[in-house]
């Protein structure tokens, strides 16, 4: 078995935004293309398919040159059919593959919806284990410059409803690059949620294989009055906050869940038990998103520790406008996190 | 084909017709707690097909695929239990009558969602051709699969990659009380097969034979690496679309339409010619069908006897509990 | 236009259990075929497509001999072809009629997320309101006796996520005749749960048409201790519990939201500043359900006026089994409210 | 058709083309901030077809959709403000260039969902039908839309119940750089309709009396009620798939293909023709030219000075705000 070999990093040695051992600098974008670089070169059974994943722009430059490395069977071009590839990656991990199913972005998702919550979620549960299924359904949304309504869904939260699905989104260079590599090797089917405003980011990442465990979280600045979860792109943010919340005199803790499913509910309690108060900072639309059964997880297990309302910095319960002006008001930043907070600290 | 396979295709179509017809008595018990989707009359279809297959050949099949569970030698034993929803069930059930499941014999489990496993055959022949191994997938689907995209969808990509799967339509004309013609325009299933670049034929679905030659044809051809093919066999159901209830006359399908097909029993077609052909008679008949009962009553006996599944089961298998 | 002369039904004259004014008895079947009847017969915009309408059995006896009545232009079966169906309905909204499209199943509509989502939910604020979707979804989720894992998903969490659409879910017949009625002249695209369990249930139905607000709850049960808010069927547990709870000496307050999107937010912070203690029943699975999104709303809007933490009632987050013992260790009952409140309540 | 048709076809064709080369020269500015999908090349299929519509067909367009919005009568100040994302525009800055829209000409907004527009432009068919107008529904999509269900799907229902509606596949072989070929089997989206039961033609694209022919006979079937066509209009982007950058050569479309479309230019074609036939001559084109200059110039004049919207106007429309 060639994944036993894998060098599993543990969390304690990771640090702020990336910061791991070492000091090779690379992007998100780098760091996910050297995931998938070393798991085709590692593992006869991964494969990649989208569309468009083996053109010259190769999906933001995260699959470029990998069909030339690993030939046209392995990386793979498909029709613009969504549900459909999804089933057919979902069939070829029950038969013993490991697909890499892309979606540019995350709207185009909602086309496959039988396929990924009937089928390939379910089925491990429906037969008892005998058949898994070992997919990763990789994909990205967007922000700004006129996306529009279709073309910049974050929908991670609806998908947390979805019993037998594992859900990532990593945010930093080397949780991306960990984060791919564990969803490869898990033997479920596991959405790994991107946003591509972090494709730019930058963090030390090991040249070596290396996974990090789902469902852990991590601290990503440590604090004591406030407690600010952050999702996805969303930590970028909450750094900024936590970061002007310093100059205000006000110290925040900033949680990165990097998981979303299964989540891990002790960090957010022991962090909210130092800190009594709570900010959960999503990417998607604020009613049934991953805020909100944050919120819930925190009202029921953390209710005690609390001293103030949970609050929750998302998208308003809009469809996304194209306008730059509404687009600015409609997407949450460092400035509505660092007044939020302020509110809940202050009174 | 050898005689011999004559004679297993008759019994298998006679086990599925034998097994159903228990299931229909049995379920007014009220001890099989899930809905049944019966395959009576339909019985040359899996049984025409499934002869060609090789053990680690996959089948997919729907909601209803009791038929070519069998016919691809599923575990009889653990398909009853999994009617009685016992531990001892195929998918320890926790699956169902729509849900039957035999990894060991290449059954990687049925969908209850029309169309819905016809994008995990196309799956499983696309590993066969990166694994670069002979493998076939059979998918088997209703007239009713044909409405949905996915069909469409399935069938271009199985076509363009060439994909070792074979496509079969079991028309039996319903999907429910709905008739093929207010859900589709003309019926012409198997015609889609042309514009996707890959064999389609009509074929009498209650002439096992002929399902057969047809059937041997599109998997050598898989075997061969030479692509996909769709085969839509005409065959009908006896009994209602779901349970045991009967859904003939009165606003639902016409008595004459039932009783031409019953006439044309599958069946009775194929022991006809069998003993025309003198490889069938009386004695082999009562024989196999000895055999078929007790195998039968041991299942059903084993299935009633089982335990269920114990309500601290409830949250296992969620995920896969390992890596690799 | 017919829809003026619509008598709306005041809140205040509702009580308990669809007892409404007068004293007509019907059952929540035959209040939703009422609906469509007299809909079909005022609104000529009005039709019902969907799999089976038409046939003997009319989707549950709901719309059984609507087509002999209507003909089969406004009443008719299609292919099985959800999403497009979807998409089908949206645009013959946008061209002015007022579509009923039906799903017998909840898990079918995972189909049609594409139409759904990305379209006919968006549509109206994508192009400034000057195209609207006044179509109705209706769909029915079902329970026990082995429907198994894809025929009795409760995915109403997930839909909650979706701007653009409103959800309704109706435990009462004279809420689900009124909540149709409502749905039906609504302009924007409603969601319609149902509940197969609820089918059967009795209830005080006026002959006459008349539309229910959406969005707003009414209390089925007064009570000072703790606040049950229930979702769909998990009305009938909630009551049930209720009741057991008197006889054990606690006082429960028992809240209807009927609509879940947009929610009746006030409802819950009332009822929860009178008891302190809140206690969400829902039908779905817990993570990322509607539950987890009214106890997210409670930690936000009514944390001072809490007591204690807030517990979820739900199915666990797997898969729904066949086996009939599973299914009953899967689905919440008014035991499991009760001993939950119990717990809440005394400690 | 008359002469007069004639010219409006030329104008039509110009019309887009300017605007869009115009477009194509501001967006450097980055004032457009939002995706653009140009159709310099393609203006033909819009101009044959909506010539011969009313003002109160509906048509239904895709990410990109300007040559259809234009050619149906969509207001031109509106199209830009709506690029520029202003107050002003047919979206009031909320959609973009991807979301056109104006009801007024029966523009009821257009999906950058591949395949997504095709199940909605069955639905206003489906309203003609039950509303025994006789509005006619035109549904344009591209190659890549053929991958979908959804195109399935919607032929199927849409010839089930004779809709007056109309496909018209704009085939340029490409979706983003993803050819044909390497979607589809064969190039035959024509052929679909075959088993769909309706008419079917694949026609050059780029000759706008061609199309215009085509289009004017499925169109006339369309308010006769009978039924569905499908237009497989072969053509051809000379931009890049989105934005203003080429895509030609190294590793994207070959030179030589490129060359060979650009040579059978839709414009210079029709032009050529209708100078032959006497119909047009250098005064003409240049008279047309201006008013369409200053049309344009009007345009973005009226776009560049309208405000954006107000961040307060964020929270309107989610719902409609009426019942009806
Ligand atoms: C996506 C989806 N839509 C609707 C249903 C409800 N349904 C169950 S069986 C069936 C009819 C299927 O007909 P067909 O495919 O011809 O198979 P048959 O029952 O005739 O074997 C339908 C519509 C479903 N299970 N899945
Ligand atoms: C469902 C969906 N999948 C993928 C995309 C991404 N996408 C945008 S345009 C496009 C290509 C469309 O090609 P075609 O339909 O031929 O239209 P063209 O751009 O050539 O006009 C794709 C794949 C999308 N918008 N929607
Ligand atoms: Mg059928
Ligand atoms: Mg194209």
């Amino acid at each position: 078995m060639p994944w036993t070999t894998i060098q599993v990093e543990k969390l304690d040695n990771f640090f702020i935004m990336g910061d791991s051992t070492g000091n090779r600098v690379l992007t998100y974008r780098e760091a996910l293309h050297e995931a998938f670089d070393q798991s085709l070169a590692r593992d006869p059974r991964v494969f990649i398919m989208g569309e468009g994943v083996d053109d010259a722009a190769g999906i933001f430059g995260t699959t470029k040159g990998l069909k030339e490395k690993y030939g046209a069977d392995r990386v793979f071009d498909t029709p613009i059919s969504e549900n459909s590839l999804t089933g057919i990656a979902a069939g070829a991990a029950m038969a013993g593959l490991r697909p890499i199913l892309i979606h540019a972005r995350m709207d185009f998702m909602l086309l496959s919806f039988d396929q990924l919550v009937n089928h390939a979620s379910k089925w491990c549960y429906m037969f008892g284990g005998k058949v898994t299924v070992p997919m990763v359904v990789r994909t990205i949304s967007a922000r700004g410059w006129g996306s529009g309504a279709q073309h910049s869904q974050c929908i991670q939260g609806m998908l947390m409803n979805v019993p037998g699905l594992k859900i990532v989104a990593p945010a930093t260079p080397y949780d991306a690059k960990g984060l791919m590599v564990s969803a490869i090797i898990d033997s479920s089917p596991v959405l790994f949620v991107e946003h591509r405003w972090l494709h730019k980011t930058t963090g030390h990442v090991p040249e070596e294989l290396y996974s990090i465990p789902i469902g852990k979280g991590v601290i990503r600045r440590e604090g004591r009055e406030i407690t600010i979860v952050a999702v996805s792109y969303m930590l970028v943010e909450a750094l900024k906050a936590a970061e002007k919340l310093q100059d205000a005199g006000i110290s925040a803790e900033v949680v990165d869940l990097r998981s979303l499913k299964p989540m891990d509910e002790n960090i957010i309690v022991e962090s909210v038990a130092k800190t009594g108060r709570l900010l959960i900072a999503d990417t998607g639309c604020k009613t049934g998103s991953a805020a909100s059964e944050i919120a819930a997880v925190a009202a029921e297990k953390a209710f005690h520790l609390l001293k103030k309302p949970i609050r929750r910095v998302c998208c308003p319960d809009t469809p996304t406008p194209t306008s730059d002006v509404l687009e600015k008001a409609y997407y949450p930043t460092a400035e509505d996190i660092f007044k939020e907070a302020v509110n809940l600290v202050i009174e | 084909m050898e005689k011999s396979k004559w004679i297993e295709m008759y019994r298998t179509m006679r086990l599925i017709r034998l097994i159903e017809q228990r299931i229909n008595d049995e379920y007014k018990f009220d001890e099989i707690k899930t809905p049944i989707h019966l395959s009576i009359g339909q019985e040359a279809v899996a049984a025409g097909v499934c002869i060609h297959l090789r053990k680690d050949d996959y089948v997919f099949g729907t909601h209803r695929s009791h038929a070519q569970y069998i016919a691809k030698g599923g575990d009889i034993k653990k398909m009853i239990a999994e009617l009685y929803l016992r531990k001892t069930g195929c998918a320890y059930g926790r699956g169902g009558s729509m849900h039957l499941v035999d990894p060991d014999v290449g059954i990687l489990g049925s969908s209850a969602i029309v169309g819905g496993n016809i994008p995990l055959g196309t799956g499983t022949a696309l590993a066969s051709k990166i694994l670069k191994n002979d493998r076939v997938t059979v998918v088997f689907f209703g007239d009713g699969a044909a409405d949905e995209g996915t069909f469409h969808e399935s069938l271009n990509f199985a076509s363009l990659k060439k994909l070792p799967v074979v496509y079969v339509c079991e028309n039996n004309f319903y999907a429910i009380n709905s008739h093929q013609l207010s859900r589709q325009v003309g019926d012409n299933i198997y015609k889609w097969a042309q514009n996707y670049g890959m064999p389609g034929y009509r074929i009498d679905g209650n002439d096992v034979l002929e399902v057969s030659d047809y059937a041997e044809k599109a998997i050598s051809r898989c075997r061969n690496g030479e692509g996909p093919t769709l085969i839509e066999c005409l065959t009908y159901r006896w009994k209602g679309h779901i349970g045991t209830v009967d859904d003939v006359g009165d606003g639902y399908r016409p008595k004459e339409e039932y009783d031409y097909w019953v006439s044309r029993c599958p069946i009775k077609r194929f022991s006809e010619y069998l003993i025309n052909m003198g490889v069938l008679n009386s004695e082999l008949i009562e024989s196999i069908d000895r055999e078929i009962y007790s195998l039968i009553e041991e299942a059903f006996n084993f299935a009633q006897n089982s335990p269920k599944p114990s309500p601290s089961e409830l949250l296992d298998y969620v995920y896969a509990d390992h890596t690799g």
